[in-house]
């Protein structure tokens, strides 16, 4: 057993273990794209990974800065088209798992990457959504990944940008949409979603992080049942293949 | 019929307020030498449009070109925000229309297709469709499905009055082959009165014979073909050329701030007649050279 | 995930009962080595679809295997009509329900972006409408248009249990190339569970990454890859092999009553074990020169 | 002047003068496409011929047995699909002119290809739809191309395939449908539609046929509105494409 791993590392591993073998997965950049090919060289041989403009199952050998990068469309089984990754696939019902990250989120899982500031006041017009709120809305799950910050895992949120369960409880299966966040993982712990509230509830903590570590540094309190244990760390092979084979520039990982 | 036009031509066809749907992913395909040249002829009042927001678009509102902004959202990707873009969304000189990538592309897919409205899972229980509702509520609908009594949101056609596609190769009528990924520009190109072409490389409609399955746009579409090499610089074209990240940077850092955007303006848009002058001015054969992609890799 | 299967093992797998999407259009692509082990196997009360009715679906409802089937009219072309569909439409044992090719197309279109309806200008004032109303009044429905107050009429998205792909190329994960016009392939696929793959060469998944634009059915919507060539015969493969208009008429001739149907099927179908021994008794090496294509022209 | 041609030459020329230069022409397989090959080797060079099965301007050298024959096929501009053709051109409102043909025609220009006999009783099946339902209901025009017979132009037809002007007068317009059928050609006339009624009406007969020739041949008594002038012939040029080049073999001039 080794402590010698980065928090973005263990995020990343634990992206990681929330997909299992087959299952189709819809990624944006950054470290869900780490999440996904460390699952898909170790227990998910034959999972799907689908960028949204088009491109399925690359093979990049090198970095890129984004999805709009050719670097991480190379050796891919398809290149095609918003109409056929979103609509024939994610809005179809196909996406199994699709990863979100953003500027805030909410105790229920709802996400803001459009703003920051007061929408109407004075404000700060970020990225928006892309295929964000489409995973959000038509994926089967999310697992969201964000920094632990109490600028970003707040109370409330100034812009909706994608729906987890709204108002809590039944709002959004009121909606009629299926899916919602299953997973929050952060740098300090990992949060599922309480079956009843909707609320996020802590499920883990990360080694070297305490339980006044997660709730001090977050702007509201999650749901906690019983004893929280640690977090899973990396294996010495899952960093050996993040290290060498998946992000060896750090590009993805900061 | 032969369609080959001048840039100068095919962008002097664009009368001012004209809804102009755009090729650019972020920092890929863009229409970078047809923005220039919009910017150069002063037509203004434009409305543009694209599943995500990307450097042509943001160039165009960096310099006063656009009043009005359908998008999904966009970035630089690492390079930065769309500066210009959202500067005008802070101030309030852009209506920014914001949708996802999907809904986007939904618009221009019933559009496309002549279907009057197309139903669509996304946007429920987000701002982004309470904003949708309130500032634009002839382009949201609530409607029942007819066989469930299920509630959906609707979204009405994006009809744009032209669309510029960014392609590998036409031959002269338009037929057009893009190499890589497509997202969202068969949709615009389908949804359009009519299509702009800029051609990375003219070819023979005999060569398009011999492949009928790589033309992704039909000339009967298209109503002017460009040939303009290194077209979307600084951005990528797969296949042909790569992105180049210094050039990028330098966008991005001037787009921060009115007053240096017009600096970068006048520097690389005013400050030349035309595209070739504009790739003398960032580089020339050498840069050429540097971009070019490798054939296998694809940048 | 290699999913390459044996012709018996991937008919297996469709419990009787299903619905099943047919590549077939009129005498291209169809899937008769397909057709003719679901035959040996008398895997029956299925429901068939496809947007022009084909000699795929005409074998299998001359066999007795279909009860229903949901096509746009359709032909064998120059060589006659589809005599063992109509002869059940006419005698009341197949369930027709007759759209446009349009309309069954838009109806696998819903189905696979995952629509709940689809509007459509085709199909009003009608009989096919009249009779639909009548007879499939869950199918079709009078919808308003919620922009402008305009009535249409809205289709329900088509999901068949299992789409069949007849294909050019597959690698073993199942992504398809198709050469040629693809008709409605692509959203049968995609609008079915599952969907099995019947490709005349079997290329590797290396060759799949070379040409990514070229994978028209991706490998995740696959259940079964068989390795079929000729699986077309006596219908045409673009640019692998041309029709055999000599058993074409000796089908089509058999075709015409019930009696010499059962002939054709004895001696073509339940007289073969396999599609291999079906090629060597209705021609062997001789006519796969025969029928071969010319790469060039492509028949 | 040569009187050298068959009726089915001179439906195919008449065809043929119906399609102006830069249109965009929906074409099934026979006379229709000699009169667009005919049309587009002549006076409309820069018309698109479309095939619904996803095939744009093909230039065959040979004859096919239909559209399913990779002939007709052969080098065209595009190959593509259905959604492509009948959605993204035709029900998008793209396609100026449709070809139609049928086994019955009535005075509204109604069609059917569906089947002969009494629906509700003993009836013979033939081809159905096929793209003809939707040319005839999306298309800015039809040309409804027929052989001239009291069985195929009838005052009342056994099935409604693709509507014309459905009940006649304003039926078509309340329904919202756009376009309508212009112009039947048989092979000793041609008609058009009264403005008000949308009954067919007499444009011009046939070298060679009188008036009674033409009534007494059909199921129903077409408007007729001042002197009929007889339908211009072919020239020696369109004989010469048609015979030499278009359908040397008489595949599709039966």
């Amino acid at each position: 057993m080794t402590t010698d791993y980065s928090p973005s590392e263990l995020m990343a591993v634990a992206g990681a273990r929330e997909l299992k073998d087959g299952q189709i997965v819809a990624v944006g950049l950054g470290l869900p794209v780490v999440a996904s090919f460390l699952a898909k060289q170790t227990h998910a041989p034959n999972m799907t990974i689908l960028f949204e403009l088009g491109v399925v199952d690359p093979e990049p050998i090198d970095s890129g800065v984004g999805l709009a990068d050719p670097r991480v469309w190379y050796r891919a089984k398809v290149h095609s088209s918003f109409v056929d990754i979103l609509g024939t696939v994610l809005h179809k019902g196909r996406v199994d798992v699709g990863f979100l990250g953003g500027l805030e989120v909410d105790q229920f899982g709802n996400l803001n990457t459009t703003l920051v500031g007061d929408p109407r006041g004075k404000f700060k017009h970020m990225v928006g959504s892309g295929g964000a709120n489409d995973i959000a809305s038509c994926a089967n799950k999310t697992v969201i990944i964000i920094r632990h910050e109490a600028r970003k895992l707040k109370e409330t949120i100034s812009f909706v940008t994608s729906p987890g369960y709204i108002s809590g409880g039944s709002a959004r299966a009121d909606l009629k949409m299926r899916g919602g966040p299953e997973r929050v993982i952060t740098d300090k712990a990992i949060f599922g979603f309480h079956p009843e509230t909707k609320r996020m509830q802590l499920l883990s903590i990360h080694p070297g992080n305490t339980l006044d570590d997660v709730l001090n540094t977050m702007g509201f309190k999650p749901e906690i049942c019983g004893n929280i244990p640690y977090t899973e760390p990396p294996t010495q092979e899952q960093l050996r293949l993040i290290r060498e084979q998946i992000d060896p520039t750090r590009m993805y990982m900061g | 019929m032969n369609k080959l036009s001048t840039l100068h031509d095919a962008v002097a066809s664009i009368p001012p307020g004209s809804h102009v749907a755009l090729p650019g992913f972020a920092i890929a395909r863009c229409a970078m030498a047809f923005a220039h040249e919009v910017i150069r002829q002063g037509i203004n009042h434009l409305t543009l449009s694209q599943c995500v927001g990307a450097m042509d678009a943001d160039i165009l509102v960096g310099a006063g070109m656009a009043d009005r902004l359908i998008y999904g959202g966009g970035s630089l990707d690492r390079f930065g925000r769309l500066s210009a873009v959202n500067r005008g969304i802070e101030t309030g000189t852009l209506a920014a229309e914001e949708y996802s990538s999907l809904s986007v592309t939904f618009r221009y897919l019933a559009g496309s297709l002549g279907l009057p409205f197309i139903p669509i899972r996304s946007l429920q229980g987000s701002d982004l469709l309470r904003n949708l509702k309130e500032r634009h509520p002839d382009d949201v609908a609530a409607i029942t499905d007819p066989f469930t009594g299920e509630e959906w949101l609707a979204l009405k056609p994006l009809l744009p009055d032209v669309a510029v596609a960014l392609v590998s190769a036409a031959d002269e009528e338009g037929n057009a082959q893009i190499d890589g990924p497509r997202w969202d520009n068969l949709e615009q190109a389908r949804a359009s009165k009519r299509t702009i072409v800029l051609a990375h490389k003219i070819i023979s409609t005999e060569e398009v014979r011999q492949h009928p399955d790589r033309t992704v746009i039909p000339g009967f579409l298209v109503s002017h073909v460009v040939h303009v090499p290194f077209a979307a610089h600084p951005c990528s074209l797969f296949k042909a050329y790569d992105y180049d990240a210094d050039h990028i940077r330098l966008y991005a850092e001037a787009a921060q701030n009115p007053e240096s955007m017009q600096a970068y303006l006048d520097t690389y848009v005013f400050g030349v007649p035309d595209h070739a002058a504009y790739l003398a001015k960032v580089g020339g054969e050498e840069l050429k050279q540097r971009i070019s992609a490798d054939p296998q890799r694809g940048y």
